[in-house]
């Protein structure tokens, strides 16, 4: 456990699927990109040499870390901008050959927002359902093709609940309809293998900062032979796809990190799988009337979703800040049952479960005692709340 | 996001739980987020002598529960009726813009409770 | 001059224009949000006030450069994002108005390759001649104007040759006629004071790496009540305007960069100006048939623009990068003539002079010694490829 | 951006200058991108015994010129008819793709020159 703001607290950060901290090896790799090697690397001249190599160093990095070629990654910043240029770069470059759009109702608010857009600008967009699990059934993917579709997207693994899709099945449907298929896996990125060409996957968006990169960072993956138009004109960089100078030291970062936490995923997969299970089952032993959220199985492996009936998720999410557990709720209070998360509506989780709900995601940086800190304070928490608001 | 004052009330909040032999006890819910409070008042000769609640809610809720029972201990139920939710928030050193109606609940209840206290005593409902 | 690759062989940086290193003391404003305040700004844990703190107080610090309030300023990943939201959002929002656009022929490729995509999705722009030394004609602006233009976008200040444009009256023209304005300043930070309301200026854009912040981060000026649509949709950041999760750090950098730039812009003026005037003027009195392109003052302080007919730019920067020496050319040879630089093309550059350009732009960080050093090994060089190119 | 080789060629050019009594001088230029070069000859019995060159052009054109010039030296009319700017970039060891064209420049003239040379003689160009 960390220090923290006052000296009895600790700080246990049970939130990286909000953000994660930039690792320090990751720092290391980008400080020398500010100050030394700044070069512009469309320059000619030597001074550049490094920030040119260190680019190309990075692409090496995220294809290694995805199964593809280099020159099929491209810079971005971050994953919104990634799935904004999938979404739109690719129902702009096949509007001819059709205006249909199959994606899911609990995608992030970047597919989500961008596809409200894309209607009204004329395209059609099916919102598939998920099951209770938070599961799109491929068969409805098939069902929802019609001969306008040209693009089909579903996201690897689920922000809130961390449920993982059938991701290889619903490319291998796409294909066979010749319709591109994009799948934001910014969540996914060192939780499970990923390999783009086996899972049938033709563009991928992820974001630096979600494992241990710098913020604003991100890259898309464009499976060779797809076409794709622009988001952002201007100059030449990334081969003519996304114009602006290159940020260098986010690059720089964004390839040594996706490095660092793709070297040993079953590693992490049994360290953190176990810090999770440790958690959940602690929960679920000693908190009454708690409900775990999400696919029992198919689930990331740091992700543990829980709602609290009889409490608000605001409230305790304060109180367990107060005492240095940093989570994040489902869904705020000044949004209400009405605007529960689309993702709890989605899976069917009723409006006081849906206002009373924690998700603590964990991360390599956690420990054993930080997990034995939640489960002696959290049911402490949750008993004052509830408390407080049962009559 | 929340201040010290909303974050003291929040954290430790007046006037919280049951009471026995209350004068008037109301239960209120917001329905625009499911907020709930129940609110308990002893009143003498038209004096709130003493109160408390429970609440199910947000922080700003509960800080606005907790301040406005403050607010109107040792008060007359006219006093009391004219506290506004503004007047908590402002008790309150403000709020964040979306969480300003969470304090709505509190001066909800309160009034709800005045006027069932004025029904029982045979007298006109305040508006 | 500072240490370089071989001992010997000072580092004369004068491509500032191109980019310029992250001043240490922006790093350091930035580096305690990587590691140590990481909370994601959209969270509502203590951790994160941090983070929410340091990107208002950075608003505060673009704002106040600027003259206009915190409200209006909206963080981006660079310069070319904000001209892309600046022309496709203000299209976007007025279309029902007209689609008319008018520019200049001499922005940079952020602006015109946008305008060009615009052209593709059923807008109109004029691309507005220059005069010799760049300028763009107030009256041209007016007589430009049809009822269908909704968007005049004009830029600050050129980034090859310097010229300063005239975006006051420009503004009030656009004013009077009910138009929004917009003006690309990236090259402009630092080196002039702005006010965009005395400006009359709508939309503003910049780009922090152009004055010592990081790459990756930039800014749009949006004036009350001016109505844009969004080119990144997603989560609610940035009110609601821009999504993605905030690269904080780079925002720290970048109102860290911006108030460091123009805390004594009339200082940087007589300092920057003294050493620009004394390579101008070294350069004319020692290099024959040399020829000054851009503005006789209406220019950028920094920027000094020649072309030396009888060499081929490309080897003139190869040759002087090899002495230590990195600057810019106005146009590459493996575009010779026909696609000479369209900014050198606009202000009637003949070819032969065109691919013979050669571009200085200067910083703070550059001194008199370095200057006397360019004067010293520019002659020399320049002669040599001229005989070896002269026949 | 340039290999090291390219670099050598471009900062110390060989046969770089006018000849004395050539046997045959051309001129060349490049409408793509308008590079010049000009081209000295010295021919014995068909062998090109001493070569120079002289080039307005970029760093490509110039180490162009200079490799191929050295490819030439000592070698038959005949052999130095063969040498394509291909060869020129592979014996650099590469340039950039879109520096490729640079090198044909060099090609241009030396063939151009042999063919002067072969009018000279009152033999048919070579095709
Ligand atoms: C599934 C998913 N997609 C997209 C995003 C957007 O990424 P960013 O905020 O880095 O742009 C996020 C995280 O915020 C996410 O969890
Ligand atoms: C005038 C001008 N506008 C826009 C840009 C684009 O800025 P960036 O490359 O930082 O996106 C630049 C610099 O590259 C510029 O000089």
């Amino acid at each position: 456990m960390n220090q923290s703001h006052s000296p009895d607290v600790p700080t246990v950060y049970l939130d990286h699927s909000a953000t994660t901290p930039t690792h320090p090896d990751v720092v290391r790799a980008m400080l020398p990109f500010f100050t030394k090697n700044f070069g512009n690397p469309s320059s000619l001249y030597r001074l550049s040499d490094a920030s040119r190599a260190a680019i190309a160093a990075a692409r090496g990095q995220v294809a290694a870390a995805l199964g593809c070629s280099d020159h099929e990654i491209f810079f971005t910043a971050g994953g919104t901008e990634s799935d904004n240029w999938a979404l739109k770069g690719m129902a702009s470059a096949r509007h001819q050959d059709g205006n249909h759009i199959i994606t899911s109702s609990i995608e992030h608010h970047a597919i989500l927002h961008t596809c409200e857009y894309l209607e009204t600008q004329g395209w059609t967009v099916t919102y598939l359902p998920v099951d209770q699990h938070g599961l799109v059934d491929p068969g409805d993917v098939e069902a929802a093709i019609t001969p306008e579709t040209t693009l089909i997207s579903v996201m690897m693994a689920n922000n809130e609940v961390g449920t993982i899709q059938p991701v290889r099945e619903i490319g291998a449907i796409a294909h066979d309809h010749d319709i591109c298929f994009h799948t934001d896996a910014v969540q996914a990125i060192g939780h499970m293998p990923i390999d783009v060409k086996a899972m049938n996957i033709d563009l991928l968006s992820l974001s630096g900062h979600k494992f241990f990169g710098p913020k604003g960072t991100g890259a898309l993956y464009i499976r060779d032979g797809i076409r794709l138009d622009n988001l952002i004109h201007g100059g030449g960089q990334e081969k003519g796809h996304r114009a602006g100078t290159e940020n260098v030291p986010g690059i720089v970062g964004l390839g040594a990190a996706i490095e660092r936490v793709t070297a040993d995923i079953t590693g992490h997969r049994q360290k953190v799988g176990a810090l999770r299970d440790m958690l959940a089952q602690g929960i679920a032993e000693r908190i009454p009337d708690s409900h775990y959220n999400g696919h029992p199985e198919e689930r990331l492996v740091n992700n543990a979703h829980f709602s609290f009936p009889g409490l608000d998720g605001e409230a305790l999410l304060l109180l367990l800040n107060s005492k240095g557990i940093y989570a994040s709720i489902g869904s705020a209070c000044s949004s209400g049952s009405e605007d529960m998360s689309h993702v709890l509506r989605a899976i069917g989780v009723p409006p006081a479960h849906g206002r009373s709900s924690l998700r603590l995601t964990l991360g390599d940086d956690n420990t054993k005692e930080e997990v034995k800190y939640v489960l002696d304070v959290l049911p402490q928490v949750i008993e004052r709340l509830r408390e407080m608001g049962s009559f | 996001m929340y201040n010290e004052t909303v974050m003291d009330h929040f954290e430790h909040p007046r006037n919280v739980g049951e009471m026995e032999d209350p004068t008037v006890v109301v239960e209120v819910g917001s329905s625009e987020c499911g907020d709930r409070m129940k609110l308990y008042l002893k009143i003498e000769d038209d004096v709130i002598v003493d109160v408390s609640f429970k609440t199910l809610g947000c922080a700003a809720a509960i800080a606005s529960s907790s301040q406005a029972t403050e607010m109107i201990k040792g008060k007359t139920i006219e006093e009391a009726w004219n506290l506004t939710n503004m007047d908590v928030v402002e008790a309150l050193g403000g709020l964040p813009e979306p969480k300003i109606h969470c304090s709505v609940i509190a001066e909800d209840a309160i009034r709800r409770a005045i006027n069932f206290y004025r029904k029982d005593q045979g007298l006109e409902p305040w508006k």
